[in-house]
This record gives C-alpha cells, structure tokens and sequence, in this order.
C-alpha cells in the first residue's frame, strides 16, 4: 500500500471555498488525491464531504479556488464533460434509474463516450451498431466484475439494496473513469455486505482506477485506504495513514468521540 | 381507510375497465415475446390495413355523417402524426409541452408562405419547413429547457399562444385572414391503382392521396423514432426521465438531447403542418388553438405516453370518436372532457402503456409522495439534491 | 411608442393595478394547490368562472336589479362574495374529490393529473354553455356568448392621480385583493390548518405521522384556493359586469402566468405576480397596441424565469430544495 | 357506396328527388349567424315541397360548427356521396375558402346568405355566389354614413383581431383615408378588459368610435367606453346587430348606436312583404327572423327557381343563377359574373330602447 | 401486549414485501428488528404506522385491532414513528417541527417543548434554524424529539444510527436509551445490529418478509447464526466505540467472494 503514496497528484483541490448563502460549507480546502491510491474521506455529518463530490463533478462551481484533474483545470467545465475527462461517482442516496434495466443503466454510462448522434442512430448507420455492441460488452462484462452479471435484465429498482449499490459502480465504471468517486457506499449494509463491497473496491483500485471514499464504517475505512483525510467545518483537520488519523485527538474529539479507548 | 377505498365507488366502472383493458396488457406481453417473423407479419397487416381503411364499406360504420377518407387525413392521421411527435418530446424525454400547436402552425405558414409567394413546391418547401420549424423548436428550448418541468409547461403553453397571436397580428401573412390558395403538391404520378383512385395526383376533392402521404411519413417517422428509442439518445432520453441530475453525472449532456428531442418534435410537428396546409387550401391562425395542444396531449396520455402503439391508438381514438359520435352534436366536448376524467382515473397509465410506465405505476410513486396516508418518501428526492 | 407610455402613464398604472388584482386572486389557488400537490390545477380557470355564476345567482335571488349604495351595497357585496366563494369553493373541493383524489391514491403521473384537469375545464365549460346557463339562467341563446350582471354600484371617480382619475370599482377590486391577500397570508402562517398545509407541502409522509389527516389539508387547500377566486370572481362580476362559459380561460392562463412569475407555491409571489402582470400588460400595450397583450406578458414571463428561474420571489410552500 | 348515399345515384336526371345542402355552424359558438338562414332556407324549401312539385328537394343540413377542419369532410362528403346539386351556403368566410374549392371542382353551385367577406369573390370561383353584400360594400359605406350622417371628423377605429371584424375595420379606415383623423386599436375575443383601449379613445377624444366585430365584443366595449365617460356615438357592422348588444351595454349605455348591416332585419322592417315573411317565419319556427334569416329564403328561392325550371343538375342550376334576376324578399336578386350581387345595399339601424330601427339606405338614412 | 402483529401481509404493487409476519411489543420494552436490505423492516414500521396499507392480517394496538384506521388517527392514538431518512420539514424551523409533533393534540405544548430542549439540548441552540441546513445528525435528533412531541406509547425508530458519523451514533443510542427508561416503549430498526442487540431486551431477525428468529437480545448475539450474518461474525467494527477498532484486528473476510446478501 505504501508504495503508491508517491504516485503523481490525480486530483488536486486548491484552496477551495464554498458558500451557501450563509453558510460556508467548504472553507480554504486543500486536497490532493493521488494515481493509484484509496483516498478516504470522512468527518462528522455536515463536514462538507458530499460537497467536495459535488465540486468536483461540477455540480457546485466553486465560490472561491481551483479544481485541477490531471494537470488541467475542471471547475467552471460542464457536469456531463467532467465525466468524459475521467471523474465518475456513485451518490449517497442511491440514484440509479429505476425503471430501467440493470443492463441499461450501465449503457447510459457508457454512452459517456459514445459519439453516434441521432441521424446515425435514427438511420440505424453500421458506427452505430458497432458501437452498440461494444457497449453492450463491456456492460456485460462491468456486471460480471461487480458480481451481478446474472441480473442483467432486471429492472434497477427491483434489485436486492446491496446489488443496486454495485450497480451504481457499474454504471460509474462504464464511463471509463480514472478517478471513482464513492459517497457511503456501505451505508445501511450488514457486515458481511460490507465484507464483499470492501473486497469490490480493493478490485477496482488493482485495475487501475483510483478511488476517493467517503465513508463513516471505520472499520472498513481503516482496512481499505491508503492515505485518510479528516474534513470538520469545511476544513481540513488531519490528514495521513489510517492509523495516524485515527489516532489524532482532534480527529477523536470532532468525528470518533471514543477518547478512551483511542490509545 | 386508505386501503378499502379504492376498491369501492366506481367499483362497476373499474371492472368493466379491466375487462377491456387486461387484454391490452396481455397484448403487449406476448408481444414482447413474440417472434421476429410474427412482428414482422404484423406491421406488414397494419400497413396494408392503413391503406386499405379509406374506402366506403369501412366509411358507412366508420363516419356515417361526414366524408371517411377526408376524416382519415385530418383529424386522424394529423392528430397521429402529431402525437408521434409530441410524444417524443413528453412520452420519451419527459419534457411537458402544452404549446405543441405551434410547431403545426409553423409548419402551416411556412407552406402557405413560401407556396403562394415564392411558388416553390410542396416537395423543397416541407424540406424548409422541417427545418424551420425544428429551429424554432431550438429557439424556444434553448432559454426555457433548463427551468424545471412544470415552469416549461406555462413558457410553452405561452409560447403556442405567441406563435397564433402573431400570425393573427401581423397583416404580411394576412392577420386574421390568413392565407388562401395554397398550391397542393405537385402530382408525383397519375397512374390509376384501381378505378378511381390516382394515389399520386394531388387535387382538391380526393383526400386518399394526402392521407397516403401522411401513412408514408408515419411509416418513416415512426421507423425513424423507434431507432433512436432502442439506441443511445432514447436511453439518454430515458435516463433524463427518470433523474435528470444524475444522467447529467453519468455523462448525459441533458440539455443537449432535451433541445434535440424538442427540435425532433417540432420537426414532425412542422411537417404535418406542411401537409395539412397544402390539403386545406386556405389556413388562418384559428386553425391552431390552444386546445389543439390539450387534444394531441390527451392523445398521447390517453393510448400510453411513451409507447407508439399506444399514442398511435389514442390519436386515433381522439380524432375518430367524436366523428363518429356526430349525433351527439353540441355534447361532444362535453363527453370529450367527462371521458378524459374517467379515463383517468380508471386507467391513469394509458390504454397502451409501455412496460415501463405501467411499472411506475404499479409501484405507485409517480406523485412523489402525494398518495396520501400510503405515500412514498418525497425526502429522498429532497435530500439527495444536496 | 413611448410617448404613449408616458401619456398613459397612470391611466395604465391604475388598470393595471385593477386586473392584476384580479389576477392574483386566482393566481392563489394555482399556487397553493401547486405547492401541496405539486399539481397544475388546470380547471382553476373554471372554478372561478363558476364563482361568477355563484354571483350572478346570489344576485338573482336577492333581486338586485340596479345600483345599490351605502350599507346596502356593503351588504350586497359580502353577500355576492359568499355566493361566489360557496361556489368556486364548492368546485375546487369537488374537483379534488372527483377528478384528483382516486388520482392521488394511486399515485399517477404528473401527465395523468394534468389530463383530468383539462378533461374537468372542458367539462365544467360545456356543461355551463348547454346545460346551466340555458336552463338554471334561463339564457338559450345567449348561452354561448355573455351573460349580462346587473350593474352593482355607479362607477364614479373618486380622485385623481396626476392625469388618471381613480374610480371607485378599481379601488374596491384593488383593496379587497390586498385584504383578501393579508388575510390568507395570516392562514397560512398562523393557524393550524396553515401549519397542516406546509407541513403536507414539504413531507407528506412525515405530516401524517404527526397526525396530520393530510386528505382533509388537501381539501382544505383546494377549498382556500377555490374560495380565493370566488373572492375574484365577484369583484370581476361587480367591476366588468357579464360573465360568460369561458371568462376563465384566458383568466386563468394569465394567473398561471401570475402564479410562475412571482414564484409558484409561494402566496406573497401569487401577489407579486398578479400585480406586476397585469402592470406589463397594461405599460405594455399602451405602447405597443392591445393586440399584443399576451404576447407582452408571455414574453416577459420568459425573460423573468431565465433570469430567475424560479420567479421573482422564488418558491416557498414546500421551501428549500436545500 | 352504402349508407344514405345510394338514394341519390342518378345525379338529378330524372325526376324525383334532389338534394340541396346547407353548410354552416348550426351548434357551437357560433350558430346564433348561421341558424337563421339555415331556418330561411328550410322555410323556402318547406313551402316548395308542399306545392307538390315533380321534382322534389331534399334539404340536407351539415353542421360545421363554424370549423373549417369540420366543413372540409362534410363539403366532401356532401358532394362525393350525398351528390347534392346545389349548397346555400357556407355561412361563414373562413368555411368558404376551404370548401369553394372543392364546390369549384365538384362543379356544384353555391349561393351563400351570411358570408360578408371580400376576398371570396376574388377567387376566380365560377360556382360560387351570395346574396348580401360584401364587408366592401359595407365599410365604406358604414365609412360613409359615419362622415356623412353623423359628421365626425375624428374617429376611432376598434376591432377585435377575427378574419370578419379587420375586414370590416380595415374597409372602414380605407375610406376614411383623408377624409376624418382616424386612430386604430384592437381588443382580445376572449378578453373582458379593454381598459387599454378605452384610454386610448379617451385620450383621443373621437367623434365617433367605429367597432368591426361581434355583438358580444361590442357590448363589452361600449359599456367600458361609457362607464369611462366617453359619450362618442358609436357604430358597428353586421356582426353587431343583435339584441345582445344592448343587453351587454346595458340600455342606457346602448343609445346613441348605428350599426351598418347588408340585411333586411324582417322584425326591423315596414315592407310589407318582408313583414310577411317575418310571420311566416316566426309561425314556423317560434322565433324572430333575425339577421340573415330573409337573406337564406332569398338564397334558397334562387335555388328553387333554377329547380323549378327542370334544371336537375348542378351545372345547369349553375348556368340558371348567372342569368336568374328577381325580386327577393330582401332585395333584388341578380348575381355578377364574380358571383356578387350587382346592385348592393347597405342599411343602418339605430339602437331604440331595447330594439333596433331601421334608419333606411345608408346612403340616404340620417341621424334623427 | 401494547402492540401485535398478527400474520401480515403487505404487497407494493405485485411484490409482497411481508409475507406473514408475528410480532409483539409489551409496555416498557425496547424490542429491536435486525435484518438485511430489503428484508421488510421499514415496510413493517410503515405497516404500523399506518403509511402502507395491509394485504392480510391485523395489527393490535392496546388490545384494539387499528388495522383499518388512517395513519394520522393511530397517532393521537399512541404510535410515534422517526422515519427512515428522517423527513424533517425543510422549510421549517426546529421549534416548528417540534410543534408539528404537537399538531394533533390539543392544550399547551410549552411543556413538552422545554423537555425535548432539556433532551436535547443541540437542538435549543437551533431552536430557529431552518430544519433543511441542519447536519444529519441534528435532523436525526429533530426526527426522533418530533416524534416523541406526539406523546406515543410506543416509538417506532427507523435506522436513527443511518449515515451518522461514530460519534453520533453512540449518541443516538444512549438517547434512545434515556426515552425508554423516561417509560416510551421502543421498536427499533438497525442495521447496527451490534448495538441495537445490545441495547434491545428482544429482538426479531427478519428475512425477506419472514420473521425466522425471535429471542431476547442477548441469546441473539450469542447465536452463531446470528453473528455470521448480521454482526460480521466477531467482526464488530460497527461504530468507533468499539475497542477492537484498529486496522489489524479488523474483520477477516470469512467467505471469500461471498454473493452480497
Ligand atoms: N445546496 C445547499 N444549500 C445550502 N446548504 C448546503 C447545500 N449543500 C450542502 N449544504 C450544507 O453544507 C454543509 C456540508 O454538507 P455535506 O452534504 O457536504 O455534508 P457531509 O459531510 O456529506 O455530511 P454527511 O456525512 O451527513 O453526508 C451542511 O451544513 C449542509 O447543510
Ligand atoms: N416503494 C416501493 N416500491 C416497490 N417495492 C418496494 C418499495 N419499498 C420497498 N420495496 C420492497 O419491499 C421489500 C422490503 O423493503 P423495506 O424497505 O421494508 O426493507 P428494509 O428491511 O427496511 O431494508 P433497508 O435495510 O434497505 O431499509 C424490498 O424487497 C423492497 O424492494
Ligand atoms: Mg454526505
Ligand atoms: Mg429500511
């Protein structure tokens, strides 16, 4: 695990800030997730996580500061091309689209980067239909991956809530990403559910896409990441090697709360 | 008591509902099922039926009061045709649109326009009035399509008006007058097919040709509209349906394929105002009022928005009925609205719906959350634009 | 063009006042059953053409056949107004029960609700247009075309602003839909029902584990907004004097227009709405010629919403899409 | 063919039965202008039914309800199955346009009693004619009694945006051209607030205020014009002449109202013969002739006539109206070649008490 | 008993989410529902409450069968629920949603609000905050004051811990702890089954519309089953209050590519 901490900044925060009216849900943040790694992100509720996923994917633009991916600026870039550029993220809340299949929720995220518009989809042109196939594929071979290759005709929202959470990723690694963004992916699953997403995730960081967490499942938190940062207020508190993190008395007092039994 | 309610009331009307329309529902299941060859057998009798309906035999049952094959090509197959277009833009990318009049209308004056002025003829102006009528669709979507749907249905609602208001106004295009002796298009052909009836040559008194001319751009439209349904932009569609900010996320450049589904309605839309006003001579702004927009929505809600058999049965239905139902004279309207309400709530899904939406509303959720004591979390929808 | 504008200046700012009033009214139960349901109550526009009706009919039965005044005429105008606000009040409660309800249980689309609406305005026009006017009015022929009301008061000038002479029934509409604005305003914010109504609007799930019995709110909603336009609808019967089958229609899209310029779902914007509405169109075609109307006021509808997307005062029923 | 079609195979060689068609709006929003000639028609065909004739007339209604997209299959079907031989109508200009041409194609003549608009007659229509005259004969002559009779110099013109209504008010401003100050304005159909306009006639201070368009728009005008203090006499068109004029404005408001009319109200008139017939009428239908209803009689006896002559075909009964000149009960019967009257008349009538009088020829009647 | 279900069926649309469900709740008691995704839970909460209507069945309350009666009239009858995603009202603040508790009720409330205050005390300080800006936790303990506002007999808790950060979590649970010993009864949904068994006297495990095992909390965590399929074997990890919650001593996959369920 250590040996990626040096790897080359995928992504970088600088110094971003964010309001909300009033509220100052991101203040002065810096941020750099690297090539290769597992980067979790965790902090009490409120700290502003989601709204780093939200940033980064261009669904807030920033009040203040710079978003750099992959050496090149994406603040200000449209939500759909931040996709294309390589970001794919699953959400809190799931948001699959649930009167579609399994099959076609994964096709829309590789539609990402599909080019036939509608005169060569409407006249049926043979690009079309090669892309098509291709699609389907690597669907098909996205669900296999994830472990649900045997559901690929049902419709999303008739799947059980843990494959529906894989699903999501699915649909999030059909756009090609180099950078997957996961919002609580373990969120309201048991252990054992937890066991399996966790060796999902481990998969996914070993073919090459890095990963950036959020996640309150400490257990899961410590196991998987390499590199933790701790965001309080919009603002970062701690940042390191799991075990450093949870460590840190600040990060005991503000997020974990259990001061005795940390040491 | 939520749960007995429900069954109680209408509880007659309701059965008798089902009894017709289960089977609808069994219909399209084995139609999912069946084989390529049985489709293929099947659009092959539809079109051959399509040809064959303008005669007399089938006029007697048919419209008894008025002129069958000139019913055939409008109301009918213009409401058809409209509502295939409409339903792009409402049944498959979701976008509510309650001023879809006035693409028919653009198309309407486009002919009526270039043909009494500039003498081109029906073949390059309907090319124009796609055209037009398609940029019209871009220029009322491009500031209006990224406002929220219900705010879309006023603006376009508003916009229909516009579009009839200025032809009314504005005396270059004849105000109220409007335009009179449009040419028709010119005869492709004179052969007889069989006794009296010349397909190809387009004059006043036979309507069949015109009413061929709308079954062939069905035929492509719908060919046309299928193959985009199964590829990439219906699943774009689909997905902006179902949750607009995520496909957003998912790499679906939303705006652009809503702009594009409004742009393919009021293309359809144009064209069959082309048509319409080569057939009628003489157009005028009252031609295209507001509730011409409600009747081809209703249409389309009423056979299975999003589903073409469906939106097909229904513009049929609307167009035919109150034909047919000549004798109740002043009432029709009347009945019109009274059927609407009923239809509704026996069967708010469609006569046709497509599988997907019957599932919406099997799982009953479609009023985010407004089901009364049986409803679905709205907060989902609330807290997850966080 | 402009010149007209500044000569008409307050001649237009004083009409405009007037109709937008009347505009805001009915705007109120566009938004408030929007708020709630999330609903375009589509046949809106004929709850208020039948609170016209409740008018005329309370006026009928009282007999007034000329212009009243003093106490007599107070009375006289809050009978009128209770007529009109049972009736549109009546309507709007019926609708929900017939058209929405069954709707609501099974939760259908949004196109569904929109269509029972249409279906319900048509109905409810023809079924005046043949049936209640010829016979409950005694008006066959008439029917389709307008039904006289007898003049109410004498319209008098009051004072004058600059060149513009105030008259006494453009001041009456205008201080009644302010009142009527207040006190619905108090409703919502202060009494129980109120708090049913937000509390339905922003989670109904959750209202009903408080307790809420969240289909009498909805009830409570479309009889509110139904009373609203009876309010409007005797202050137009007792200003413009007829009514007819359709006087709704063009009302009614103009208050929807209202409703979403000034931020649909919330109340103060249905007034806000209302007003500035019925000032574009009155600067506007004092400019531009009347033909232009409501191509004034739609295009301004959309230059508003591009500019703020969710109205002038935004929404505020259901609040906070955080 | 199957249906009712059959009975009429044979054209109208032989003797027995032909049949004669009316199109118009005979429900809807606008059947209050069509049913009287209709009721018209119906009379003349009733009474020459009853003389026991060799050929008979079967009179068939079609209800368009004012819709062109409805006249369109009707017109077709009228003359594709029912081969009728002849229409009195269409009722309405905007109907006519649509359904001309096919008549034209069909070879089927047509005499029409209410459509006022000018333009028909310029369509090069050899199978077409009508008995009023036309919104160009009516203008200026409404344009002429305005200047004339009433002696304004200043007049406002207001019409409310329908193909009927800027017909008229645009005959009216074209022969007003250099000799009154003329300002325009218009107001919505459907509308009920015409606060705009009536500040600009204030403002304007006309003469007179000449309205194109219908008795309900009218009322509502001129009421809103009163309650604003404008006094200026007003005028209206054809499509103004009904009691719901007054009934709108309110009586008192409604004084001082002329309305031009290419008519021959039969409860406005002292002909005897019109007086006749206005009591053969009300016998018939329990109702007042009202506007249009002589004119339907004069369209359908045209027709008759033709019939009468052994003309059983629709070509020869469209040979017969081009040379048929007679007195109808309305006015001299004697079409030009374009299908227009030759000699047109226009009258004005006055608003009194809850009636209306008729003043006389417009050319010659004056202000009291 | 306060609260029976007796053999319930309730369906969404065709699927049937419970499948014959028992369960009793007496007085005085917290009695915890542990299952996986999908198993039926919130829909038996739901059920109770009166938010889905019932197929087959009865639901008991007092002794008196309220499988027939609305949703808001089981409320003034005793039944409080904090619903899963907690559905504060936005565009309210705190202490009107807190009043919103009270809606049902007649007479004065300023009492039953100085108690929820003195409960929570995060909660006086926001007490004008627009409930949607709240942070999670926060709107959890809004849910949670909101629903105890109506004066239940019985507490119907859906997930409180969801998506809540360590901290918080042993929070919440200490607070539901306080309600019932103040004399709530509590049913209690959790994923966390560690805690909640630790917490509850009982508890039923659900599986795909069943009841398959009911027993008191602390046979459950002792049942082997029990912990291999709901506590992570001898995992517990869940919440940071746990000792064992360093990087190595944490859970060691059992199954390998085990299927998600
Ligand atoms: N659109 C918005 N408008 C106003 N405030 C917002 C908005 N989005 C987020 N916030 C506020 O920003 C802060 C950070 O929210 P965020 O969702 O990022 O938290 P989080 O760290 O993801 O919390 P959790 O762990 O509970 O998911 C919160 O106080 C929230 O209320
Ligand atoms: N609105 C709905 N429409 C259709 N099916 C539903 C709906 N809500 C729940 N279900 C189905 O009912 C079953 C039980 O769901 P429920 O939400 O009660 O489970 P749960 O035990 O609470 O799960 P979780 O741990 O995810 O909260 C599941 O199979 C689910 O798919
Ligand atoms: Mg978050
Ligand atoms: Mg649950």
């Amino acid at each position: 695990m250590s040996d990626v901490t040096g790897g080359r900044a995928l992504l970088a925060l600088d110094q971003i800030t964010m309001r909300f009216g009033g509220v100052v849900a991101i203040d002065g943040l810096d941020l750099e997730v690297r090539q290769g790694e597992i980067f979790a992100l965790i902090g009490p509720n409120g700290a502003g996580k989601t709204t780093v996923f939200n940033l980064v994917t261009g669904v807030y633009q920033p009040t203040a500061g710079r978003v750099a991916f992959d050496g090149r600026k994406i603040n200000g870039m449209k939500r759909f091309s931040v996709t294309k550029r390589g970001i794919a993220r699953t959400f809190q809340n799931i948001r699959l689209f649930h009167n579609m299949s399994a099959l076609e929720n994964v096709l829309v995220g590789a539609d990402a980067h599909h080019r036939t518009g509608f005169i060569g989809a409407g006249l049926g042109l043979p690009w079309h239909r090669r892309e098509e196939r291709e699609g389907r594929a690597l669907a098909r071979e996205l669900l296999d991956f994830v472990g649900i290759g045997h559901r690929t005709e049902e419709w999303a929202k008739n799947l059980p809530y843990g494959d529906q959470r894989r699903l999501e990723i699915a649909r999030a690694l059909a756009t090609k990403p180099k950078l997957l963004l996961l919002d609580e992916p373990a969120a309201g699953m048991n252990p054992a559910e937890k066991r399996s997403l966790q060796q999902l995730i481990r998969r996914i960081c070993d073919a090459g896409t890095t990963v950036l967490l959020i996640e309150h499942d400490m257990g899961l938190v410590m196991e998987i990441s390499d590199r933790v940062a701790v965001l309080d207020f919009g603002q970062k508190i701690a940042e390191g090697r799991p075990a450093e993190v949870q460590n840190n008395p600040a990060v005991i007092e503000a997020y974990l709360g259990a001061p005795a039994d940390a040491s | 008591m939520s749960h007995s309610k429900n069954t109680t009331g209408i509880g007659p009307v309701r059965a008798a509902m089902r009894k017709i329309t289960t089977p609808f529902d069994e219909m399209r299941d084995w139609w999912g099922r069946a084989p390529g060859w049985v489709r293929w057998t099947v659009y092959g009798l539809v079109i051959v039926a399509a040809l064959l309906a303008p005669s007399d035999s089938v006029g007697a049952f048919m419209s008894p009061e008025s002129d069958w094959a000139t019913i055939l090509f409008y109301p009918i197959g213009v409401f058809v045709l409209l509502a295939i277009g409409l339903n792009v833009v409402v049944g498959q990318a979701g976008l509510l649109d309650l001023g879809f009049v006035a693409f028919f209308a653009i198309g309407g004056y486009v002919m009526a326009v270039i043909g009494t002025e500039l003498g081109w003829n029906f073949w390059e102006i309907i090319v124009v009035a796609v055209l037009i009528s398609s940029l019209s669709g871009i220029i009322l979507g491009a500031p209006t399509l990224r406002l929220r749907g219900d705010y879309l249905a006023i603006v376009t609602l508003g916009f229909g008006e516009i579009v009839r208001l200025v032809a009314q106004n504005t005396d270059a295009i004849g105000g109220p007058r409007g335009i009179n002796s449009i040419p028709h298009p010119p005869d492709m052909s004179d052969i007889e097919i069989i006794p009296d009836l010349q397909p190809f040559t387009y004059g006043v008194i036979d309507p069949r040709p015109y009413y061929y001319l709308l079954v062939a751009l069905c035929v492509l439209v719908i060919i046309f509209a299928r193959r985009l349904e199964k590829s990439r932009v219906g699943r774009a569609w689909a997905a902006i349906r179902e949750d607009e900010d995520a496909a957003e996320i998912m790499g679906v450049p939303t705006f652009r394929f809503k702009l594009l589904a409004f742009a393919i309605g009021a293309a359809i839309g144009g064209a069959t105002g082309t048509v319409f006003a080569a057939k009628m001579i003489s157009i005028v702004p009252n031609n295209f009022p507001f509730i011409l927009s409600a009747t081809i929505l209703a249409a389309v809600v009423l056979g299975g928005s999003g589903n073409l058999p469906g939106v097909i049965l229904g513009a049929f239905l609307v167009g035919w009925l109150p034909e047919r139902f000549r004798g109740f004279e002043d009432y029709r309207v009347l009945l019109f609205g009274g059927v609407l309400v009923l239809m509704m709530i026996v069967r708010p899904q469609g006569l046709l719906p497509s599988r997907q939406r019957s599932a919406e509303f099997a799982e009953g959720s479609g009023m985010g959350g407004m089901g009364a004591e049986v409803a679905t979390p709205t907060a989902k929808a609330e807290v997850s634009s966080r | 063009m402009f010149n007209d504008l500044v000569s008409q200046f307050w001649p237009s700012t004083i009409d405009g006042l007037a109709l937008g009033s009347i505009y805001a009214l009915i705007a109120l139960g566009y938004t408030m059953v929007y708020g709630v349901l999330r609903l375009i109550n589509f046949a809106h526009s004929e709850v208020f053409m039948i609170g016209t009706f409740g008018a005329l009919l309370t006026l009928n039965i009282l007999g007034v056949t000329g212009p009243v005044s003093g106490l007599t005429f107070v009375g006289v105008l809050f009978l009128i107004a209770a007529g009109a606000m049972i009736a549109s009040g009546g309507t709007a409660v019926l609708l929900e029960l017939v058209a929405y309800r069954r709707l609501r249980k099974k939760g259908a689309s949004r196109l569904a609700f929109l269509i029972s609406a249409i279906g319900a305005s048509l109905f409810l026009q023809e079924l005046f247009a043949l049936v209640v006017i010829p016979e409950g009015f005694d008006r066959p022929q008439a029917g389709r075309i307008q039904v006289p009301v007898p003049a109410l008061m004498e319209k008098e000038p009051l004072f004058s602003i600059g060149d513009a002479v105030v008259r006494n029934d453009k001041l009456l509409v205008f201080v009644g839909a302010i009142v009527m604005m207040i006190v619905l305003d108090l409703i919502v914010n202060r009494t129980r029902i109120g708090r049913g109504i937000r509390a339905t609007a922003q989670n109904p799930e959750s209202a009903v584990l408080m307790g809420v019995n969240i289909d009498r709110v909805v009830l409570m909603t479309f009889l509110i907004g139904g009373a609203m336009a009876g309010i409007a609808a005797a202050l137009y019967v007792v200003e413009f004097e007829n009514t007819q089958f359709f006087v709704g229609f063009l009302l009614g899209i103009k208050a929807f227009t209202a409703a979403v310029m000034g931020g649909i779902g919330n109340l103060r914007g249905a007034l806000v709405g209302g007003l500035a509405l019925g000032l574009i169109e009155a600067y506007g075609t004092s400019m531009l010629g009347s033909e232009w109307q409501h191509v004034i006021a739609f295009s301004i509808l959309v230059l508003v919403l591009m500019f703020r997307p969710t109205g002038i005062l935004g929404e505020s029923l259901q609040q906070a899409r955080a | 063919g199957g249906g009712s079609g059959d009975g009429s195979s044979g054209g109208g060689e032989a003797a027995g039965t032909v049949k004669v068609g009316f199109l118009g709006a005979l429900t809807g929003e606008n059947a209050g202008i069509a049913i009287p000639p209709h009721n018209g028609a119906k009379l003349a065909f009733d009474e020459y039914n009853k003389t026991n004739p060799k050929t008979k007339i079967e009179y068939v209604p079609y209800d368009s309800q004012g819709l062109p997209e409805q006249a369109t299959p009707l017109a077709t079907k009228a003359v594709r199955e029912d081969k009728i031989v002849a229409m009195v109508g269409p009722a309405f200009s905007g109907e006519s346009k649509n359904v001309g041409p096919i008549l034209e194609e069909a070879k089927v003549p047509s005499v029409s009693a209410s459509a006022t608009a000018v333009d028909l007659a310029q369509q090069g229509w050899k199978y077409w004619h009508r008995v009023v005259a036309n919104d160009g004969a009516q203008g200026p002559a409404a344009a002429e009694f305005l200047t004339r009779a009433m002696k304004a110099k200043k007049i406002f013109i207001v019409d409310d945006s329908q193909e009927y209504s800027a017909g008229l008010a645009d005959a009216v401003d074209a022969t007003l051209k250099g000799k009154a100050t003329v300002n325009r304005d218009k107001v919505d159909q459907q509308g009920s607030d015409y606060a705009s306009t009536v500040n600009k006639i204030k403002a304007f201070n006309p003469d007179a205020v000449f309205f194109g368009g219908y008795y309900a728009q009218a009322g509502r005008l001129l009421k809103q014009l009163r309650q604003a203090d404008v006094q200026a006499p007003f005028m209206s068109g054809d499509g103004s002449l009904d009691a719901g004029l007054i009934e709108g404005a309110g009586e008192a408001n409604a004084t001082d109202t002329y309305i031009a009319c290419p008519c021959v109200l039969g409860s406005a008139s002292d002909d005897p013969e019109v007086k006749d017939f206005a009591q053969r009428y009300k016998a018939a239908f329990n109702a007042d002739a009202q506007i249009y209803a002589t004119e339907g009689y004069d369209a359908a006896t045209a027709i008759i006539d033709a019939i009468k002559a052994g003309n059983t075909d629709a070509e020869k009964i469209n040979e017969f109206l081009k040379t048929y000149s007679k007195k109808g009960v309305s006015k001299d019967i004697k079409f030009a070649p374009n299908g227009e009257l030759s000699t047109s008349s226009i009258f004005v009538y006055a608003v009194k008490g809850k009636d209306y009088t008729l003043l006389g020829d417009s050319k010659t009647a004056s202000v009291q | 008993m306060l609260l029976e279900l007796k053999d319930v069926y309730v369906h969404y649309g065709k699927i049937e989410a419970i499948k014959g469900i028992s369960l009793e709740v007496a007085e005085g008691e917290i009695v915890s529902l542990i299952g996986a995704n999908g198993a039926g839970k919130t829909t038996t909460l739901k059920t109770i409450s009166g938010l889905r209507p019932i197929s087959a069945g009865r639901v008991l309350f007092d002794g008196k069968d309220i499988s027939r009666t609305p949703g808001h009239v089981r409320v003034l009858r005793g039944i409080g629920q904090a619903p899963e995603g907690r559905g504060v009202f936005p565009g309210m603040t705190v202490q009107e949603n807190l009043q919103m508790g009270a809606y049902a009720r007649k007479g004065n409330t300023a009492g039953d609000l100085a108690e929820m205050y003195d409960l929570f005390p995060r909660l006086n300080e926001r007490r004008a905050q627009m409930a949607g800006t709240l942070s999670g936790g926060e709107q959890q303990m809004l849910a949670i004051g909101r629903a105890l506002m109506t004066k239940p007999k019985v507490l119907l808790l859906d997930e409180p811990s969801m998506g809540l950060a360590p901290k918080l979590v042993t929070q919440i649970f200490s607070i539901i702890e306080e309600i019932n010993h103040r004399g709530t009864t509590v049913l209690l949904v959790e994923q966390n089954a560690q805690q909640a068994l630790q917490l509850a006297h009982r508890a039923y495990v659900l599986e795909t519309g069943h009841v398959v095992k009911s027993a008191s909390a602390s046979q459950l965590l002792d049942d082997p089953e029990v912990r291999a399929a709901y506590l992570g074997g001898d995992l517990g990890v869940d919440g940071a209050g746990e000792a064992d919650a360093t990087p190595n001593g944490a859970g060691r996959p059992t199954g390998g590519d085990a299927p998600a369920q």
